[in-house]
């Protein structure tokens, strides 16, 4: 394993001292919490919007923090869902009054953790809707699939609702909208390495890859041999458009895995607007970067959302959040 | 024969020791049907279970477990931390008041655990998880009298093993679909731990 | 080599088509040049700037197109200067009558290609000022001093200072003050691997990192002992301050080598940032992310900048460049 | 004994035969102390300079060698792009007017391609660059007073081999500064094949 680390149990607390100390005017950690809210919560009357998950799919949750998107993340331990009593502070610091959405990735752990936030939460008065987010279409069976990187789609048109003053309601119906639209997937090149294990997540031969990988280093649905870029896109793309059938207008985003170099992601979204284009579908906004990741694993995924008026004008409306300004 | 204080402090000192001796191999586990954190997560939680207790005056079993469960959920995460806690939470509720547990309470308690743990998970037998160790626990001791270290024992391990032969539906493994078979569940290896754990106790008496 | 890509030949090409192909309402190509330029480009009356490089360093140099940046960058072949003849392209679809400033990173290929391109401009009569970037204190020899992270300040400065309606000699001594207050430098874990000839840049132990590297692959000045994330911070922070002796406030960057997760840099900006309290000295603004990069490297760089009235005002303003949003 | 435009050509064809066959050999010594293209850099540049010549009629050496000065500069980029642009363009320049050049012309040629290359990269010789193979050749051919293959094969493969015993001062292996000793420099030895084609372009005549 090779890190730019120090002690391993302290990875995720110093990451979080790190990433506030870049940004001293925008974010503040709640001390003695994994929990980073925007500078200004609790907002009077908006809505709340939080996430999180474990460590390790960086810049997701804090760098998503901002106008517009969300007022706080809560990190866990690296690919470990945070727990109800981390999450319960995040609620209580941005809770202005409106309520709270919790928007969380579709994982047993997530989804029971957060859970049990907001049963506590509810419990000391505050109103607390929850998304379970499930873009990931390497699963068949649609009640298991994982959240992945449409769950920033999530954040974006969540926390424009919110910051346009819509009731928790309005913002909850606006992020199930995007969950009923978004679909993703993802290949991986080279596995990730936990920090307290060191050891590589599966292995892999020089010629092969993971189709269908979640955002943990979980091994993916099926090896393949290493395709081009080209046949990586049409791959993923296909499979997608297969689930979306009614794509007309979409938002498309090219994710890195962690350690994978802009140029290649550039090859892919090229294939990628080119499959569309063939099959008709009008491109409305286009992100190519890292935007959900798994560490240092190489590789990257495709994530297609389908757009109306509603989505668009949410999509484009400003996000001062570092890793997605608009 | 009762289940007391000191071995409920036990129970859970011995499941730490396990937990931190196979907090490798736990991982191991995990890395191979899931994401590879469920040693760091049992440890790190049965760390801070038995700092917590430590010096601790207890009168009742309840608050021993009350305790621990508190410090699974508020300490561990992901699927573990939630699913642990609730067992020893609904256990805690269920011997409450009772300085020295009955073995029918016990009983009772542990279905609690049980049916707790399938509302949680959303989970139920046969899905390849630790609900695959706790529940036939519960059968088993159903249909006997009094406590016996060695049928807790033989019974969690060859839940535990029986585990291996199970195509997951739930829980990270359950990605792998029929990838999944011919690896243990961690949850359920760790499950045996604490059942070896809570024989252990049972031997050495109060 | 595992990489995600196609034809190893054509990959500077599709990498700006795919490039383009997201950020169509914002960046053009010349047709049948690789250079990117602003889809507003030439600005009337506006100095314009023009960087470029080798490929491999993405976001750089594409990604600092944009109002308040570049108006244009020329991409070379994978770490190879790009020609004469490019940057002549992009000096001239820039060129609004104001001149055109030309940013160099100092490197023997991109010093002599931009050179003659300004030549070439000139002959035309096109005003061309060219500044060259020497921020890497890994190389004790000032005049050998390669152009690295530090570039990016460059880009943002002069940017901002044409965007204000600067005069070519106001943007040129703008920029020219930023080479004089800047410096970097950088330490690898890993090598890269040049698409075309498939082999690692270099070999590296397990246990190992090379100091002092540059953003070619290049093996460094020194070889050591993997450090702590702390550790590489005091050696890459106090090598850097040694040669700013006059450091009061300034703006730092951590950057990513091209393959380092956010979560490494995040903790290598913890102890900077603890540093440079210590010494009393005061961040005014911080970066963190992949912004001048080597293909898959593993590793990072840290660059400190000295700011005056002047650059605060100039940093500060705004910017639309995808990989620079201010 | 003249220089003619078949050997001009043949002089281009033979020094881009070389490259091709040696293109991984030349990137790898860039790698061990530069950036690891030159080869890659050198292979593209002369297989278009080919490319471009390629059904041509060319009347003086003088064109042949523009052209090839030409797509060396817009082709290769990096360092060797203008350097070997420079030297090419330079000797194109000195021979202009002669369909056949003389010895004297062509040594005067190489001379004005040194200086052109020594201004342009801002080098001496010296410094462990391609400056250190023409250089000296000019010095030797100055004091022959007719082409000579042999010459200017061994000559060239001494002052390309010499290249290794020196410390860099120019170009990126400058940066490794002592660990760039023990490595032949790229460019030299690339700068050793082209002498090489056209010591080959002398023998064959015209
Ligand atoms: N829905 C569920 N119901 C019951 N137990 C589950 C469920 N999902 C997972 N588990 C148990 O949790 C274990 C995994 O725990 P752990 O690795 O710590 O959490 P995570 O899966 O979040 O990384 C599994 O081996 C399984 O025994
Ligand atoms: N300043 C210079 N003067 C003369 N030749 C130089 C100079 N710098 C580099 N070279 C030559 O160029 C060669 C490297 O070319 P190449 O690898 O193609 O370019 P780059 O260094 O831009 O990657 C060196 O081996 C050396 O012979
Ligand atoms: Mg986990
Ligand atoms: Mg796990
Ligand atoms: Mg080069
Ligand atoms: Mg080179």
């Amino acid at each position: 394993m090779k890190k730019i680390m120090n002690e391993p149990n302290q990875i995720v607390t110093e990451m979080l001292d790190g990433f506030v100390a870049a940004k001293p005017g925008k974010v503040k950690r709640i001390p003695d919490t994994t929990v980073v809210t925007r500078k200004d919560s609790p907002i009077q009357n908006k809505v709340g919007i939080v996430s999180g998950g474990g460590s390790g799919h960086e810049p997701a949750h804090a760098g998503y923090i901002g106008k517009g998107m969300l007022d706080a993340a809560v990190a866990g331990e690296v690919f470990t869902s945070p727990t109800p009593d981390q999450v319960l502070e995040a609620i209580k610091a941005v809770d202005g009054g409106a309520g709270v959405l919790l928007v969380i990735k579709n994982y047993t752990g997530d989804v029971m953790n957060f859970d049990m936030a907001a049963e506590l939460a509810e419990a000391e008065g505050i109103d607390v809707a929850q998304v379970v987010v499930n873009d990931d279409v390497a699963i068949d069976d649609v009640d298991g699939r994982r959240g992945v990187a449409g769950t920033v789609f999530v954040h974006k048109i969540a926390g424009a609702k919110a910051e346009a003053g819509a009731s928790l309601e309005e913002v909850k119906n606006a992020a199930e909208k995007v969950i009923a639209n978004v679909r993703s997937m993802g290949v991986a090149l080279s596995p990730c390495v936990m920090p307290a294990s060191g050891k590589p997540s599966f292995e892999l031969g020089d010629d092969e890859m993971e189709v269908g990988i979640g955002i943990h280093g979980e091994p993916g649905t099926e090896r393949k041999t290493l395709g081009t870029a080209d046949e990586i896109a049409v791959e993923l793309t296909n499979h997608i458009l297969e689930d979306l059938p009614e794509a007309e207008e979409i938002a498309v985003m090219v994710n890195g895995m962690g350690a994978t170099p802009e140029m290649e992601l550039n090859l892919v979204n090229r294939k990628v607007q080119e499959i569309l284009q063939e099959k008709g579908v009008k491109t409305y906004k286009t992100f190519v970067g890292e935007y959900m990741t798994s560490l240092e694993m190489a590789g990257c995924s495709v994530t297609l959302l389908n757009l109306d008026d509603e989505l668009k004008e949410l999509l484009d409306s400003p996000s001062d959040a570092p890793a997605l300004r608009v | 024969m009762t289940f007391t204080v000191e071995q409920a402090i036990n129970w859970l000192t011995k499941s730490n020791e396990k937990i931190q001796k196979n907090k490798d191999y736990l991982s191991e586990l995990d890395q191979a049907i899931g994401d590879g954190d469920h040693g760091i997560n049992m440890a790190r939680g049965f760390d801070e279970v038995v700092k917590k207790l430590d010096g601790n005056d207890y009168e009742q079993v309840a608050d021993v477990l009350k305790d621990a469960a508190m410090t699974l959920m508020s300490k561990v995460g992901g699927a573990s931390g939630p699913l642990f806690g609730t067992a020893f939470l609904k256990i805690s509720m269920a011997v409450k008041g009772e300085e020295a547990v009955t073995f029918g309470t016990f009983v009772k308690a542990l279905e609690d655990a049980v049916a707790g743990v399938k509302q949680r998970g959303k989970a139920e037998e046969g899905e390849k998880t630790m609900i695959d160790v706790w529940s036939p626990m519960v059968e088993r001791m159903k249909a006997a009298d009094d406590f016996d270290a060695s049928v807790i024992r033989d019974n969690a391990k060859s839940s535990m093993e029986a585990t291996k032969d199970i195509v997951a539906t739930k829980g990270r493994a359950a990605y792998l679909k029929e990838r999944s078979k011919g690896h243990l569940d961690p949850g359920s290896v760790s499950s045996y731990y604490i059942f070896e754990a809570l024989a252990e106790s049972l031997e050495e008496g109060a």
